[in-house]
């Protein structure tokens, strides 16, 4: 589905990301995890077209190169990006939010038969989205923003979705209900390559990890390799963590 | 009540400037201070068609649409394109003035600083309409401005279309990323712009003829129906040009020319003291 | 570091010596046979400077947009020819001071209703100012003679005319001192302020900065220059009519500003030079000289970006990156970072009261009914899911929302009614969500905006540098870097702070709250995003502040963070207080967790909470 | 960082400053007036400022193609006082602070006018004429404000070689007291040229003892139906127009629409612009235009007249002939050679030498050199004193004619029908 190989990438001058390799194989998920600043969005970013601009190396899409490609035509081929920080159209309705999502499918019109039963899948997924279509997105609470942006990526019908931390900023109940609907989308058979923080939720969607420090891929294999919990903090925290809670 | 309709073809022509920068405002985050050039050039566009080529009217409307919205696409090109990767609104204020400048400067070298009249195709013997005298050129220049304005107003409200270019307003990197095309959608709204100007090119020169400085008198004014009306909203600016255009009429007729523009900023503080955002702005979210 | 490294970092100090080589140069010129076409071109782009360091001063340093710099221009031309033409009086030490005094008032006018407002207001009603103008002009044909223009006779200094050498050393001294008091004023803690509040008004807010008063200080002191800049017009003219103050004047300055660089001081000079000469030349090409003057913006708009100046630091920085030019690094003042112990100084904690507050956005109820006390030396954490209410509590406390009912006090003292920057100033410091940091700073010049209202120096002995200016500057500055040295970061000091990651922001704004010795700590979310030493840090900052008697209200996701510092515990859900206790006691209690969690606790027990809230593993990646 | 020094340093820079300013200033370039001290060799040099961009660039083009003409022509017989003639062309867009910075930059490249013709706009003349003073140049020009200008005690070396629009006035004010009007109106711009006019037509009905009621409009101005509103509520006889281009168009446009045919006149700076040309038959009912009688096709002409209009056709400047016809290349061509006559008959261009002769009454007209004033030059009389720079109207000056067409010779010609 999803082949990076050996990618730079920088923001100007400023390289953020060195021959970074990874892929996500269709039907299946990635989870890349890394310490702050480790370059995480930026890998995320530089799939989805936005800057850092790739300076060497290749982005591999459904077996076409992408690596040049403007973002838009990325998600045209079928690439649902979630942006970090719950990223939606706030001064516009829940139902506009949608459309906008919307725009890859065929057609100019608002009311494309692919377009109402796409808007329909959404809203029998979310039905708290139903219930608020015409509210303004901004005027939501931090867990439906979130429901909202990934309805809106959902939109597209995309083949691979992309989320950058869904979990952040949300309450432990919040976290878990976006983490049953990742598991849930996955067995419907996306793709899906996931940023996450919250390593135990994100280790319940998971089929391989990725962990990236400073702009480099520092470790990587299938989920089994890194099934103790240790191994993770090992890894992630360069040293063998002491939960800060124990003390 | 001919007072009122001179008031209202005045604000005619200045709602199709803020209409033309609200166009481009809300697609691209831009104001273009040449849009008063572009609807300058339509009418020498105008002029071209019904004077040097003679060409029937629909023809004439045809060729200064597309003629303008070339310029305005090549406007695009040059002074807009190279600027969006930074999002610096102060530069872009600076290149549209800087297009605007070329664009009067063109249109003095070719066709010289008189004013050349166009040919109308329709008599144009003074109407009395409700008490008014009018020229039918002008009653259609009103309604035709009525029309453009309301229909870009729901458009952009309701199309699939408007709503992506308020998401690229509202956000250019999410909305590239839920598959909209930002470029397109900029150089689109440059286009509809520029055409809009073309398409009433030979309404609005059978008033003001065709002539170099009309570009710099329409700018200013398109922005005093802007601050009337609240900038990145069509309907505001549509209302605040036949606002600013009544005011100006009346004040003329009845106080006297000193004082229409002093109404008018007495009209604008009442606004933006009761209605900060102008008269159809929007409300700005808490930023905490 | 290199030989010419070494040799640049001994140049830097003479560095800001250049202006003056540049002044003294100018003003030898006339000795060396100068022609009047130059001098009158150096006086005209003498007077578009100071006009483009009016627009600096509001929109580089304040970051409201005002093109209004043209009507006070015109006003103090036409003062000049008023005073003049009408009453005989053309004595420079009268006509300036009267002059700069009308432009007061027009921006006193001007400015309130503009900046009250806020947005796009300014804008709009300095660019109505430009347009009445030639009305107002006029309507006061009495003073003004209308379009015919009034002559303006030439200036005297103490009786005696001055014209030709001596005008043009009048310009240079005129504009000379201008800029040093510009210079002076900008580079000081008001120009930090500035930078801060053209950033975020809410962050100058939270700093005790009235951003009103400040804006419009900022507004009037940038209207000096403009009535300076129409002195020296009208007196090197002679003659003024209203058809110069045009709004394409105002657009020129504007591209000046930009093209100069507006966050710049000496820029101001670049950007006049570069439009004044193009101008000027431009003329020759008859016809064509609008086209190509169009053609000049539409370049110097594209690649002159960040200004002139900005072009220049950012082709500094490529070499420097590539390793072409020296990097230049100021002495590093040594950092001795004291160990936590070292805060010995108490800190004026204070109690904080919220009594039965609720707050109701339109129908729906934010807060409801939420009592909350602070006791100073102890840590109060506010917990809860998110949209239970908690950041509203903070921004009620903070003065950014009025309580629809309820009291909030802190000490004796009311803070619920009070405005934000006045509550700031009751002594109330707070951190952001998303870490608020300014542009062109650096940390410790931002960490000393902290202190910027604690002991005020009046802007008088920044401008004149007086000694309270300079022990004031060396007292703050010491003070930050002890601060930061003191978190830990010491080594970040002399960098830009827009530069730092995110966790070093957090810190950051942890030590430009200490530098504020508040009565009050608000640190809203200050552990998310920081990584396990950064958490650290952080962890025994707050401990000394506790131990040092401050009162900190911490609101938190972090679960374990919480547990682990605070004395105190409330637990908000849905706009209530659901349950308030010690951390054991919190813990312990079902509701909190079920409400927490979304799950009664199965038999695994209150474990399943540090499941949830992996400290070091919740962060934000920046860009 | 530390500021101390700097701040000394700016104190020390200001305290030299200053007192450069009190001591010592005084003996730079910057301050000498050099007068003019050409040698035979060099060339006369005649100065234009106009502006060649703007609304009026058109008609600036056509005067100096005139200019260009006349220069050539007395070059070709042997230059003024033995000296070739340089033309220097300066385009001041209409600005007086460019017009003054181009003046200046001008006189720095070392080179000083003999001659100079102080803008097409009244405020570009006030602008330059204090430096021409101070440098001792004369200018001949042609000004509309004479209120403002003619001033010999300010403005020594300025001198008018065309009757000043404000001469209108007494004309008009002759014409209204025939015609019976008892009540008249006036719409003029709001620029300096129509405050000078309106002032002019001000006096001069006041004399009259005839009711001047007024209004005026903003150059940017693009309907002119409140203003004539206004003027109408006050029923005048008869209404005067004072403007250029588009607005008069607007102000036709809107009296039409109105249906309002009182007598209008449009007075000469309007009457200079091709209403005819630009307007339908029916909205010029019952408009008179003010002409230079000079100007009309069937006026006595000047023998050279007919020469002078087929180079003009076929000369660098003819793309402006069939708008303007010939008055813009007359008016360029008359001053070169009024400059050529009184450099002459004084000797020498030398500034006080000029200005003495022209104000002593004895300088002979060329009038076999003038082009734009009629047979001999009748329509202008040089009546120049100490008291005043401005040459005065005759009785063949001005004329009231239906707004004309231009026929090939660009002669105005009255068509029979309007």
């Amino acid at each position: 589905m999803l082949e990076i190989s050996e990618l730079t990438a920088a923001y100007g001058d400023l390289r953020v990301l060195w021959d970074v390799s990874l892929s996500v194989r269709t039907g299946t998920s990635t989870i890349v995890l890394g310490r702050n600043g480790a370059g995480k969005t930026s890998l995320l970013n530089a799939i989805a077209g936005l800057p850092p601009a790739a300076a060497a190396g290749r982005i591999v899409f459904d077996g076409e190169d992408i690596t040049g490609e403007a973002p838009h035509r990325r998600i045209r081929r079928g690439i649902g990006y979630v942006q970090e920080n719950k990223q939606i159209f706030r001064q516009r309705t829940v139902e506009e939010n949608l459309l906008i999502g919307s725009v890859t499918l065929a057609g100019w019109r608002r009311g494309t038969p692919a377009r109402r039963a796409a808007l329909d899948r959404a809203y029998a997924r979310f039905p708290v989205l139903a219930e608020r279509r015409k509210a303004l997105a901004g005027g939501l609470s931090g867990g439906q923003q979130q429901m909202l942006a990934i309805a809106q990526a959902l939109m597209s019908d995309p083949k691979l979705l992309i989320l950058d931390e869904p979990s952040a900023g949300l309450a432990p109940t919040i976290v878990k209900d976006v983490f049953a609907l990742i598991g849930e989308l996955k067995r419907e058979g996306l793709s899906i390559l996931l940023v996450e923080q919250v390593v135990e939720a994100a280790i319940t969607v998971a089929d391989h990890i990725v962990v990236i420090d400073n702009g480099r891929v520092a470790a990587e294999g299938p989920v089994k390799q890194f099934d103790d919990a240790s191994v993770i903090r090992e890894i992630y925290l360069g040293r063998s963590g002491t939960p800060v809670a124990g003390a | 009540m001919t007072t009122i309709w001179s008031g209202l073809v005045i604000g005619a022509l200045y709602s199709l400037v803020a209409i033309g920068y609200n166009t481009v405002l809300l697609a691209s985050g831009v104001f273009n201070f040449a849009h008063g050039q572009l609807i300058m050039l339509a009418t020498y566009a105008s002029f071209l068609g019904s004077v040097t080529f003679h060409l029937p009217w629909p023809l004439t409307v045809l060729f200064a649409t597309i003629a303008v919205a070339v310029v305005a696409i090549v406007e695009e090109r040059v002074a807009i394109r190279p600027l969006l990767a930074r999002r610096d609104i102060h530069a872009a204020l600076i290149t549209t003035v800087g297009a605007s400048t070329v664009m009067s400067g063109l249109a003095e070298v070719t066709a010289g600083s008189d004013p050349k009249q166009l040919a109308i195709p329709i008599s144009n013997d003074p109407l009395t309409i409700l008490g008014g005298v009018i020229a039918p050129m002008d009653l259609l220049l009103i309604i035709a401005t009525l029309a453009i304005g309301l229909g870009i107003h729901f458009w952009s409200r309701r199309s699939l279309l408007g709503i992506a270019s308020l998401a690229v307003a509202e956000n250019r990197d999410a909305a590239s990323v839920r598959g909209i095309d930002t470029k397109l959608l900029g150089v689109g709204a440059f286009a509809v712009a520029g055409g809009i100007a073309g398409a009433t090119g030979l309404l609005v020169g059978a008033h003001t003829y065709a002539i170099p400085s009309l570009g710099n008198s329409l700018a200013l004014f398109g922005f005093v129906a802007i601050a009337i009306g609240g900038a990145g909203s069509q309907l505001g600016g549509l209302l605040g040009g036949f606002i600013t255009g009544i005011i100006f009429a009346l004040s003329a007729r009845y106080i006297g020319s000193d004082y229409p523009q002093i109404v008018v900023f007495g009209v604008f503080l009442a606004v933006l003291l009761t209605r900060p955002r102008g008269i159809f702005g929007r409300a700005m979210e808490r930023v905490v | 570091m290199s030989r010419a490294a070494l040799t640049a970092t001994r140049l830097r100090p003479l560095r800001p010596a250049l202006p003056i080589v540049v002044l003294l140069a100018a003003m030898a010129a006339p000795y060396f046979g100068m022609s009047l076409y130059a001098a009158r071109t150096v006086m005209l782009i003498c007077g578009l400077a100071l006009l483009v360091s009016s627009i600096n001063i509001v929109l580089g340093y304040a970051g409201e947009l005002a093109v209004g710099q043209v009507a006070l221009y015109a006003t103090g031309a036409y003062v000049a020819g008023y005073l003049g033409s009408a009453h005989g009086v053309t004595e420079i030490l009268i006509v300036i001071p009267i002059a700069i005094l009308v432009v007061i008032v027009i921006g006193l006018v001007t400015g309130i209703p503009g900046l009250r407002l806020g947005g796009w207001s300014l804008a709009m009603v300095t660019f109505f100012l430009v347009l009445l103008l030639p009305d107002f002009i006029n309507v006061f044909e009495h003073f003004t003679a209308g379009t015919l223009g009034i002559s303006v006779p030439a200036p005297t200094l103490f009786g005696s005319t001055i014209t030709g050498t001596n005008f043009y050393f009048l310009t240079l001294l005129v504009t000379a001192l201008w800029f040093a008091v510009f210079r002076n004023l900008v580079l000081s803690r008001h120009g930090a302020a500035f930078l801060v509040l053209k950033h975020s008004p809410v962050l100058a807010a939270s700093l005790g900065i009235s951003v009103f008063r400040l804006k419009l200080l900022a507004y009037l002191f940038g209207a000096i220059p403009a009535a300076l800049a129409g002195v020296l017009y009208g007196w090197l003219q002679n003659f003024i009519a209203p058809d110069t103050f045009t709004f394409q004047l105002a657009l020129s300055i504007l591209a000046a500003s930009v093209i100069g660089g507006s966050t710049s001081i000496y820029g101001a000079f670049i950007g006049a030079a570069l439009l004044q000469i193009t101008q000027q030349e431009f003329t020759s090409f008859n016809q064509w000289q609008l086209v190509l003057y169009g053609a000049f913006l539409i370049l110097a708009g594209v690649f002159l970006y960040n200004g002139v100046i900005g072009a220049g630091r950012q082709l500094a920085g490529v070499l420097r990156r590539r390793g072409w030019w020296p990097t230049v690094t100021l002495p590093v003042r040594t950092e001795v970072a004291p160990p936590p112990a070292a805060e010995e100084n108490e800190l004026p904690g204070e109690e904080l009261a919220v009594q039965g507050v609720s707050k109701s956005f339109g129908g729906n109820r934010a807060l409801d009914d939420v009592s909350v006390t602070a006791k100073p030396g102890e840590v109060t954490a506010v917990i809860g899911p998110n949209g239970s209410g908690k950041t509203t509590l903070l921004n009620l406390v903070c003065g950014f929302y009025r309580p629809t009912s309820g009291t909030i006090s802190l000490g004796s003292r009311t803070l619920a009614g009070l405005a934000s920057y006045q509550v700031a100033r009751a002594g109330v410091a707070r951190t952001f969500q998303t870490p608020l940091i300014p542009k062109d700073l650096t940390t410790r010049q931002f960490v000393a905006t902290g202190r910027y209202i604690g002991e005020s120096a009046g802007m008088a002995a920044s401008i004149l540098r007086l000694p309270g200016y300079f022990r004031r500057t060396r007292a703050d500055d010491a003070e930050a870097g002890r601060l930061l040295g003191l978190l830990g970061i010491g080594h970040v000091a002399e960098d830009p702070v827009s530069s730092l990651p995110l966790g070093t922001r957090r810190l950051v704004e942890v030590a430009r709250c200490l530098a504020a010795r508040p009565s009050l700590f608000l640190f809203d979310e200050v552990g998310s995003g920081l990584d396990e030493s950064d958490l650290d840090r952080l962890a025994d900052a707050i401990r000394m502040i506790k131990r040092a008697g401050g009162t900190v209200v911490l609101v938190e996701h972090n679960f374990p963070l919480v547990l682990k510092l605070s004395d105190t515990i409330h637990v908000l859900a849905q706009g209530r207080l659901l349950a308030s206790g010690t951390p054991d006691e919190i813990q312990a209690d079902p509701r909190v967790l079920e409400e927490y969690v979304g799950s009664t606790p199965s038999a695994e027990g209150p474990s399943s909470i540090d499941d949830f809230a992996e400290p070091a593993l919740s962060q934000t990646e920046e860009r | 960082m530390s500021t101390r020094p700097l701040s000394r340093i700016f104190l020390a820079a200001s305290a030299v400053c200053a007192l450069f300013l009190t001591a010592c200033g005084g003996s730079t370039e910057l301050d000498s007036n050099k007068a003019s001290s050409a040698g035979k060799d060099s060339p006369f040099i005649y100065y234009v400022s106009v502006s060649v961009t703007g609304p009026v660039a058109a008609f600036t083009d056509a005067e100096i193609g005139g200019f260009q003409l006349a220069v050539d022509k007395v070059n070709e017989q042997g230059g003024i006082n033995g000296r070739k003639v340089e033309l220097v062309v300066q385009n001041d867009g209409n600005d007086p602070t460019t017009a003054v910075t181009l003046l200046q930059k001008y006189l720095a490249s070392g080179k000083t006018p003999d001659a100079v013709y102080a803008g097409s706009s009244s405020a570009v003349a006030l602008s330059l004429l204090p430096v021409l003073a101070s440098r001792k140049i004369i200018s001949l020009s042609a000004p509309n404000s004479k209120a403002a200008l003619d001033h010999p005690d300010k403005y020594p070396y300025g001198f008018a070689t065309t009757v000043a629009s404000a001469e209108s006035g007494p004309f008009f004010a002759k014409e209204a007291q025939a015609k019976g009007f008892k009540k008249v109106a006036m719409l003029y711009a709001d620029s300096a040229t129509g405050q000078g006019s309106f002032a002019a037509y001000q006096e001069a009905m006041k004399e009259a003892g005839i009711p001047l009621v007024s209004a005026t409009y903003k150059e940017t101005s693009l309907d002119m139906t409140p203003q004539l509103q206004k003027l109408q509520a006050e029923k005048p006889d008869a209404l005067i127009l004072n403007g250029y281009g588009a607005p008069t168009l607007y102000v036709f446009k809107s009296r039409a629409q109105l249906g309002w045919d009182l007598p209008t006149y449009a007075d000469t700076l309007a009457s200079s612009f091709p209403l005819a040309k630009n307007l339908p038959p029916e909205s010029l009912k019952n408009v008179m235009v003010q002409v230079n009688k000079p100007s009309l096709a069937d006026s006595p002409h000047p023998d050279g007249l007919q020469a002078f209009i087929d180079t003009v056709k076929n000369g660098d400047h003819k793309a402006q002939f069939p708008t303007y016809g010939v008055s813009p290349y007359a008016v360029g061509w008359d001053n070169v050679m009024l400059a050529r006559a009184a450099a002459t008959q004084a000797g020498t261009s030398d500034g006080d030498k000029v200005k003495e002769l022209l104000e002593s009454g004895k300088f002979q007209k060329p009038s076999g050199d003038l082009l734009g004033n009629g047979k001999d030059a009748s329509a202008i009389d040089y009546c120049y004193s100490p008291q005043t720079h401005f040459p005065c109207p005759t009785s063949e000056t001005f004329e009231f004619v239906p707004p004309p067409t231009t026929d090939a010779n660009g002669m105005y010609v009255v068509t029979a029908g309007s």
